[in-house]
């Protein structure tokens, strides 16, 4: 053993349980407004994700316990069972898990070693194969004229049965994203979309209570020192920047910048997902140009690209960006000339 | 040769190798080419009328309908940038029905490009998709191999549904669509509406002149 | 008023420096045994000038500087030499070096010794002087000192280095609360050598005692005590001129190239004795800390075993295990107390479990950037890291691997308690050595080139010589034959010595190593 | 078709004379990956590769006629450095992987050296100093270690490779053996 | 310099693999190969065409000046590969049409001057032609087998679209091996599923040989011990 | 203008010819170990591209023309093969540094065939001459963007703790896989 002699450091898994725990005010919210059968998401992920993580570690001969409970692999689960819809039949969400956690982590070598953000590759392999799955999502329960259970919940995710008498299409509904976007298609002005009832549940409360939540537990996470503000206000500016351009050219077909930030996984994205250490840029000014990217391709891909929401597409494209990005962006060496960094 | 220079005589012995080569070579492929010519033709044809008989059946018509073809110039009511070919179908030298293309430009993901085949009394006998770019598994259910939705037009006409039928089910209309993704055949409908109302008017023109001369339908 | 600026990054360990530094120095009494390295320094090791059985006086010279890069080693004081011989020094590859053991008489009779009076000599005679009294450098490094009094050319700002930014050590500060006087005795000597524009003191502002020790016995000189705000490692050399003068030493450079040089206060002490009693460097003071009963800072010679140290601070408690030389954040551990002090021994600990917790097991990095903020340096420590556990070492060293002070911060912060200065000592380890290996490959391969240039010009000249002889006869057979003989006997007597050798086997004589 | 054949043979006439062309003005002068090879041995040369030194090594290795793996001194890391630059799949020399042995230098035993020069001659580095008759020592700082002058003596136990010891300044720090992981055990 | 046959075969179809070990020819390997049909009928094109330009080169290896050499190879293959186009055009227009670019890109698969440069060029006419067959077939399995994988993933069938091949009566040699209700991955057929499949092969091939390079090394090391 | 901007956006994001069209791999999977180098590799890409798919529109269309479509392999190839001898030539004459950084990728340019396909699907989407220009040029900067990503990727994994049976080949092949599922992103962009 050699120096220094004392330690300071949390521990991974005190660090991922902590964003984990800042997880939880958005789940409460989540579960007011969609219904218990999050919490079902979040378990069949999480089980799912142990497993694998276990049998692969187990596979690699590494010690098992260590890594199973530092709570990434949890923290992976959570944050793709809180990214796809509720209510997804249980294979979906078993798959896009083990996709994440086998082929965007461990392939890579495990903890740390990933260049793609797991539970993003998870929810695109899930949206390019699945989109009738991931496209739909339950009304919100004030919305949905039904109301169903938790018993009703759990057996519609295990066995895709709904209660005698009820339709698919009764409790499901695109989201609030979506539904801008399509309607914006059929040459109908922002305006009148808006009119649309679900903006005034999700689009103008619920979401936005989520998201504040989302915001809450951010701000929670940069006190605890886990993440800094470059990221996530560089995503929000490049979101918010974008959409304000647009808006000013056009409000009839762009909707309000604020609209963006209170909806979608927009704070999800800013705050849990753009700010994965492993996959995003490290250093200061890196972190900066990656969130502002990521948040400006959000914007690009939601508004003029075939999905519905950008945020994991860009993460994952920025992610691809990042070892380019840190090579350019190194911060000056004590003693070093300025201009001598630029050429690595 | 040898008095030459050096790099012109090794300039020359490559070029000399190389034009040796490819006289051979390009001789085997015109033999090749012309031994082949007849029966790529043929199988064009074939692929060409096994695609009308799937919207038009072979009863409807009695003439060689792949040569008694018409060029149109990009027409914006079927939303075509290029020409494209109208195929005629007649019976006993009276007119049956037109194979024609229209594209719903406002898919999903970009155009939809359609064939479509009129009775000359303006019913659809059939459409299909060429091609498109929607979302596998979600908007692709308008290929007849995913699905049989796109027999919904059979039979429709302008006559028999109303102009503000023409809309999916969920826009109020008449026609089917799979839930959770409208988009893709909303466009297709309102391309086979456009498509139609098109048709009943250039009916005449559609059928008019005499069968254009052979060769003219088979660039393609 | 200064103004102070900052370097990037630092930590604020627990500072823990209230144990030892209410009491007094302690004048700890001379030991039995004396055993004292002749590796004191950084560069040369000193040449050894006794041989067991030798009396030698207190102050005598034992070990004597061997080329530029080198200083002296004297007996602590007067007794018999018993042992000159590798033995445990306190160094992380946990080899034996080369040591003088000294059995004391009890007289501890000094040498004769004489002051030089700096005003009047020669600089080069104050240098030399210097250099023979063993005086180098004790803030860490062990860097000798007359080599940084020697500094050529005009000197801006002279720093003396009085953070003592590492927690648990307390040794300077009790040293500027109770010798003030002296210490600023020895800066006027290095005023006097360097010639500076500037004199700054910087004491962190966790030692206000000594702040003002020091401000009053500077009242009226040339001489500026700065309070810098508590922070480790703003000790570091670098990292306090950057504070005190803005200015920042090149990478790979030296201070004195930006007109600064900085030395610690314990050493400017030392030069102090030297210079105006003539007293060579053979006691310091060090701080006894950690897991004793009662901690404090003792004067002790060089060579005082660390168990008669532990004993003067009332004995380790029962569940120490280890021990550590140095602070926490750079000192080096030992696994038990059969070391002795050495020049650049500022202190002692006495480390058990509960007090050091031992570090939790490693995980992989996360990239969280930890390291990175705290680096003093600017680097990214997870950068290094990844590159050297993939043996990636060209690219650890244009991410400057080299710049790395080797403070700890980083260890200190990674939340994955990645033992992180270890990759990079590892890693430094490994470049210099290939750079090593490579100036030896290029010789080689020079020499190789020489030689075969040699042979071929030597073909050429005998091809000539076979020419021109060509109407001559050439050798005659009987001449080869004897040449043939004559190995033939050389090779039986070669034998017949061996069959002899062997009974009595020689010492290997040394082989002659060519001036580097 | 026999436009075909014309067309093609135009292009063709064209290409072939632009190539011809190309292939005189562009004749590779000297072979600049040599170097690049030459960079990468340990310039220890020992011989042990097959070849007079590390230098006409090279050259073989970019003429293609040898394999970039048989550089013992210079291990798998050289191996597989030069099978990189030249763009080869490197496959380690058959057999065990041979660890490279301590680093060790030549030394001659005074006593027994009768001064024959053999030693001088075989040393590719010029390390032996010493002229006929008179005892010969090894310049131990420029002794690569090669071993090839052991052989080359008559005397037996003349010359003998000595380890180079591990001591404070030649000491090195070691991989951090701190890391969760376990080493698996290959059954 | 000739090989015995059975090492040209072994080298061929799995030492030395075009897909899985070489690296060469990976864009029709990983374009087509989203159904084992489509795989198989661009792979064994390729091999037909490595056959032939084997043969063909070995044939001229002796009259080709050296400089000309690449360009005569490459117009060589560049007609046995419009040979194959239009052949397969007018007999199996349906695939031909599927494989769309893929077949004309035959001339740049790399794998195809490769064995003309290494091989064929050094050797005779028949070995020529066996290591154009190992070579070309080994690359047509490989294409199969990702072929495979990706079809039983992304549609749950084997051999769907054979139809192409051998005209509407082959429909029924599809095999389903899935419930109708499969949803169907399609990450598996689309590009991403394309590279992950060829990587996991790799990675199996990879094993494999790690487990027969063991068994071998234990085999061996038996009687030494005995 | 738009609408060769539009062309290149959609050339480089949306239908990448890495990612997207799977062309032009083996350079793709060879020439990506190193950042710097494959900055060279694109840069000479995208030269003979560029002029690869100018000359062959000009030789399809005034020489070939429909009749003798039969010979656009042979030709193009051929063509190409000469484009990239007379790069080489011209490089090396006009500018000796350019030469020695792009010199040593051009022979494997021949044989990439990003360059022989977008020469071919110019043709089959019948582009006049200056959207040949541009979609060649596109293509190649799709080309070039793919693979510095890739190879500082592969920079960045050289260290990573990769599973024994997928280090070198599997896992560049998986990253080049996620890398292309994060490029669907911009599937829809441009239609
Ligand atoms: C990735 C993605 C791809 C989609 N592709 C299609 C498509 O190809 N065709 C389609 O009609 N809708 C598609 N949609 C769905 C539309 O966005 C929209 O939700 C849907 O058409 C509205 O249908 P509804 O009115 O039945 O809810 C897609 C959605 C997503 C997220
Ligand atoms: C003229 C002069 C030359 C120096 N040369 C060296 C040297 O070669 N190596 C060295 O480590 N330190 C040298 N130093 C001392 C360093 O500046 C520094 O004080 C010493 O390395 C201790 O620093 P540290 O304790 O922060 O590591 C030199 C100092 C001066 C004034
Ligand atoms: C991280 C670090 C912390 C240091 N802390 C101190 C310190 O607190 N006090 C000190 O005098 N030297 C400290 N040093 C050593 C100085 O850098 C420098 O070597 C010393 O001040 C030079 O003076 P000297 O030659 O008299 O030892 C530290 C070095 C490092 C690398
Ligand atoms: C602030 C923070 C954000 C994280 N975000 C993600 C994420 O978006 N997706 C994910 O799979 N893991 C996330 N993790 C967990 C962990 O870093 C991730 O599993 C690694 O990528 C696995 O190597 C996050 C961890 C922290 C500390
Ligand atoms: S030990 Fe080195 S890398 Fe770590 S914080 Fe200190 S200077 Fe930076
Ligand atoms: S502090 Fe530790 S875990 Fe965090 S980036 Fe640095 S090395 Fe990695
Ligand atoms: S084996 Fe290696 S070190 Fe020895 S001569 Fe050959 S290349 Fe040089
Ligand atoms: S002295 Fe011997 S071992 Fe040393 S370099 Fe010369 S020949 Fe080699
Ligand atoms: S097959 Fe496309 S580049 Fe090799």
């Amino acid at each position: 053993m050699s120096s220094p002699h004392i330690f300071e450091g949390h521990g991974v898994s005190g660090t991922m349980f902590r964003v984990m725990a800042a997880l939880v005010p958005g789940i409460v919210f989540y579960v007011i407004a969609f219904g218990p059968s999050i919490l079902i998401s979040l378990t069949i992920a999480s089980l799912t994700a142990l497993a694998v993580e276990a049998a692969m570690i187990r596979l690699r001969a590494y010690p098992v316990k260590p890594f199973v409970t530092d709570g990434s692999v949890l923290l992976t689960a959570w944050l793709l069972a809180l990214s796809i819809p509720p209510m997804s039949p249980w294979w979906l969400i078993v798959v896009g898990t083990v996709i994440a956690v086998v082929f965007a982590k461990h392939l890579f070598g495990g903890l740390g070693n990933n260049l793609f953000n797991p539970a993003m590759v998870g929810f695109a392999a899930l949206m390019i194969s699945f989109p009738a799955y991931m496209t739909h999502w339950p009304a919100p329960t004030v919305l949905a004229g039904v109301h169903l259970g938790f018993g009703d919940q759990l057996a519609y995710m295990l066995t895709g049965a709904l209660p005698a008498g009820m339709e698919v299409d009764a409790i499901n509904m695109a989201t609030p994203l979506d539904t801008l976007k399509t309607q914006l298609h059929l040459h109908h002005t922002v305006s009148e979309v808006l009119q649309m009832p679900i903006f005034d549940v999700i689009g103008g409360k619920g979401s936005m209570w989520i998201a504040a939540m989302y915001l809450l537990g951010g701000i929670y996470l940069w006190r605890a020192r886990i993440i800094s503000l470059h990221i996530p206000l560089a995503f929000l500016g490049g979101l918010f920047l974008m959409g304000a351009f647009f808006y000013l050219k056009d409000a009839d077909h762009y909707v309000a910048p604020w609209f963006h930030l209170a909806t979608g996984g927009t704070m999800l994205g800013a705050f849990f997902i753009a700010t994965d250490p492993v996959t995003a840029a490290a250093t200061p000014r890196g972190k900066l140009i990656f969130g502002f990217a990521a948040g400006a391709l959000t914007y690009v891909i939601r508004v003029l690209g075939g999905y519905p929401d950008g945020v994991a597409f860009s993460v994952l494209i920025l992610n691809a960006f990042v070892p380019l990005i840190d090579t350019y962006t190194q911060p000056r060496v004590f003693g070093h000339l300025k201009n001598e960094e630029a050429s690595k | 040769m040898s008095a030459l220079p050096l790099p012109l005589q090794v300039s020359l012995r490559t070029a000399l190798s190389l034009l040796i080569f490819a006289a051979i070579g390009t001789a085997l492929l015109a033999f090749t080419f012309d031994a082949t010519k007849a029966d790529i033709a043929k199988n064009e044809e074939r692929a060409k009328l096994k695609l009308i008989g799937q919207i038009l059946p072979a009863s409807a018509y009695d003439n060689d309908i792949l040569q008694d073809t018409l060029v149109l110039e990009p027409t914006p009511e079927l939303g075509t940038f290029d020409p494209t070919t109208v195929y005629r179908a007649r019976k006993g030298g009276a007119p049956a029905a037109a194979v024609f293309e229209a594209v719903a430009p406002d898919g999903y993901a970009g155009r939809i490009k359609l064939i479509v085949s009129v009775y000359a009394n303006g019913e659809v006998a059939g459409v299909r998709v060429v091609s498109h770019n929607e979302t596998p598994g979600l908007g692709d259910y308008i290929e007849i191999a995913r699905s049989p939705w796109i027999e919904v037009f059979g039979g429709k006409s302008l006559a028999n549904t109303a102009d503000k039928e023409w809309k999916v089910k969920k826009d109020g209309g008449a026609f089917e669509h799979v839930s959770g993704a409208t988009v893709t055949p909303r466009a297709i409908v309102k391309a086979v509406h456009k498509a139609l109302g098109y048709f009943e008017q250039n009916k005449d023109k559609l059928f008019a002149n005499p069968p254009a001369a052979a060769g003219q339908g088979a660039a393609s | 008023m200064r103004t102070l600026h900052t370097f990037h990054g630092g930590i604020h360990p627990p500072e823990h420096k209230a144990e030892s530094n209410a009491q007094p120095i302690v004048q700890a009494p001379v030991s039995k045994r004396l055993t004292v390295s002749l590796r004191q320094h950084m560069g040369t090791p000193a040449k050894p000038l006794v041989q067991v059985g030798d009396k030698v006086l207190k102050g005598q010279m034992i070990g004597e500087p061997a080329g530029f890069l080198s200083a002296a080693v004297h007996a602590p004081t007067s007794g018999t030499v018993i042992a000159v011989e590798p033995m445990a020094v306190p160094h992380p590859s946990g080899l034996p070096d080369l040591c003088v053991e000294i059995e004391a008489d009890g007289e501890d009779r000094w040498i004769d010794h004489a002051p030089i009076d700096y005003q009047t000599a020669p600089t080069q005679a104050v240098l030399d002087h210097i250099r023979n009294c063993g005086v180098v450098g004790l803030g860490g490094a062990v860097f000798p000192t007359h080599i940084k009094l020697g500094v050529q050319g005009q000197l801006d700002t002279l720093v003396i280095n009085a953070a003592e930014c590492e927690p648990w050590i307390t040794s300077d500060d009790r040293l500027m609360r109770e010798r003030a006087d002296e210490i600023v005795q020895g800066i006027e000597i290095l005023q006097h050598l360097l010639q500076p524009k500037a004199t700054l003191v910087g004491i962190e502002d966790n030692k206000p005692e000594a702040v003002s020790a020091m401000k009053q016995a500077a009242a009226g000189k040339a001489i500026e005590i700065l309070a810098v705000p508590t922070l480790y490692p703003t000790g570091g050399e670098k990292q306090l001129i950057k504070i005190l003068t803005g200015k920042e030493v090149p990478s790979g450079g030296r201070p004195y190239q930006i007109g600064v040089v900085c030395t610690n206060v314990a050493t400017v002490y030392t030069v102090h004795r030297a210079v105006n009693h003539g007293e060579p460097m053979i006691s310091r003071v060090v701080t006894i800390t950690g897991n004793v009963k009662q901690p404090g800072n003792f004067e002790a010679r060089i060579g005082t075993p660390l168990d008669d140290l532990l004993a003067l601070a009332g004995g380790a408690l029962p569940d120490t295990n280890r021990y550590i030389m140095g602070g926490p954040m750079m000192g080096m551990p030992l696994p038990d107390s059969g070391y002795h002090v050495q020049k650049g021994s500022n202190c002692f600990i006495a480390a058990s479990d509960a007090l050091f917790p031992p570090e939790p097991a490693a995980m992989p990095c996360t990239r969280c950037t930890h390291c990175a903020e705290a680096c003093p340096v600017g680097l990214r420590p997870y950068e290094l890291q990844w590159f050297i556990r993939g043996k990636n070492f060209d690219k650890a060293r244009t991410y400057n691997v080299f710049d790395c002070i080797e403070c700890g911060c980083c260890s200190y912060v990674c939340s994955s308690n990645i033992p992180l200065v270890q990759y990079f000592r590892y890693a430094k380890s490994e470049l210099m050595e290939r750079d090593r290996e490579k100036r030896a490959a290029e010789m080689a391969r020079q020499r190789s080139e020489l030689k075969q240039q040699r042979l071929e010009r030597e073909k050429a000249e005998k091809a000539a010589k076979l020419a021109a002889a060509a109407a001559a006869k050439s050798e005659s057979p009987e001449e080869k034959a004897a040449k043939q003989a004559a190995i033939a006997a050389a090779v039986e007597r070669a034998k017949a010595k061996k069959a002899e050798g062997d009974a009595a086997p020689e010492a290997p004589a040394e082989t002659i190593k060519e001036e580097a | 078709m026999l436009t075909a054949i014309i067309v093609m043979a135009c292009i063709a006439v064209v290409l072939g004379a632009i190539l011809g062309f190309a292939s005189i003005k562009f004749k590779v002068e000297g072979n600049p990956i040599v170097n690049q090879i030459d960079a990468l041995l340990p310039q220890t040369q020992c011989g042990q590769c097959g070849y007079p030194g590390c230098r006409p090594y090279a050259e073989a290795v970019a003429s293609g006629e040898a394999t970039p793996n048989l550089c013992i001194p210079g291990g798998p890391g050289a191996g597989q450095a030069i099978a990189d630059l030249v763009g080869v799949a490197y496959e380690p020399p058959g057999g065990d992987s041979a660890e490279p042995a301590p680093k060790a230098v030549a030394f001659i035993e005074e006593k027994a050296c009768i001064g024959c020069t053999a030693c001088i001659k075989a040393c590719p580095v010029d390390a032996i100093i010493g002229t006929t008759k008179q005892v010969h020592t090894i310049i131990s700082s420029v002794c690569t270690g090669c071993g090839l002058c052991e052989p080359a003596c008559p005397v037996e136990e003349c010359i003998i490779m000595e380890p180079v010891p591990t001591d404070i300044s030649t000491w090195k720090w070691k991989y951090p053996t701190y890391e969760v992981k376990e080493v698996k055990k290959v059954a | 310099m000739s090989t015995p046959y059975a090492q040209i075969l072994k080298e061929g179809l799995w030492h030395n693999n075009a897909g899985l070990v070489m690296l060469l020819g990976l864009c029709p390997l990983l374009a087509v190969s989203s159904t084992v049909v489509n795989g198989l009928g661009l792979g064994l094109a390729t091999t037909v065409v490595i056959i032939f330009s084997n043969a063909a080169v070995s044939l001229v290896r002796n009259w080709v000046p050296a400089e000309a050499r690449i360009p005569v190879f490459i117009i060589i293959i560049s007609v046995l590969v419009t040979i194959i186009q239009l052949v397969m055009n007018a007999y199996m227009q349906a695939l031909y049409v599927v494989l769309g670019i893929f077949v004309p890109l035959i001339v740049v698969n790399c794998t195809v001057l490769g064995r003309a440069e290494t091989f064929a060029s050094k050797n005779p006419v028949l070995p020529s032609m066996v290591d154009g067959f190992a070579v070309g077939f080994g690359l047509a399995l490989t294409l199969g087998a990702l072929g495979a994988i990706r079809e039983v993933f992304g549609k749950g069938t084997l051999f769907s679209g054979i139809e192409l091949a051998f005209g509407e009566s082959a429909k029924s040699w599809v095999i389903h091996l899935a419930p109708a209700d499969y949803p169907g991955f399609l990450l598996a057929i689309l590009p991403p599923g394309a590279f992950i499949g060829l990587g996991l092969m790799i990675a199996g091939k990879n094993w494999l040989d790690e487990r027969s390079a063991r068994r071998q090394a234990t085999a061996n090391a038996v009687p030494q011990a005995a | 203008m738009e609408s060769y901007l539009l062309m290149i956006v959609g050339t480089v994001l949306v239908n990448n010819i890495v990612l997207t069209k799977m062309l032009g791999l083996c350079p793709f999977m060879g020439v990506s170990k190193k950042v710097e180098t494959s900055i060279g590799m694109g840069a000479a890409t995208t030269f003979v591209l560029t002029l690869a798919t100018s000359v062959t529109y000009l030789v399809n269309t005034y020489l070939l023309g429909p009749e003798l479509s039969y010979l656009q392999t042979v030709s193009f190839i051929v063509v190409i093969a000469g484009v990239v001898q007379f790069t080489e030539m011209f490089i090396k004459k006009s500018s000796p540094v350019l030469y020695q950084a792009l010199g040593i990728y051009l022979p494997l340019i021949t044989t990439n065939c990003a360059v022989l396909g977008l020469a071919l699907l110019n043709i089959s989407a019948k582009h006049n001459f200056v959207e040949s220009v541009v979609y060649g040029f596109g293509g190649a900067l799709g080309f070039t963007l793919a693979l510095v990503l890739f190879a500082s990727m592969r920079e960045r994994l050289e260290s990573a703790d990769i599973p024994v049976y997928f280090r070198g080949a599997p896992i560049a092949m998986i990253s080049a896989g996620l890398l292309s599922l994060a490029f669907l992103g911009f599937s829809g962009l441009v239609k």
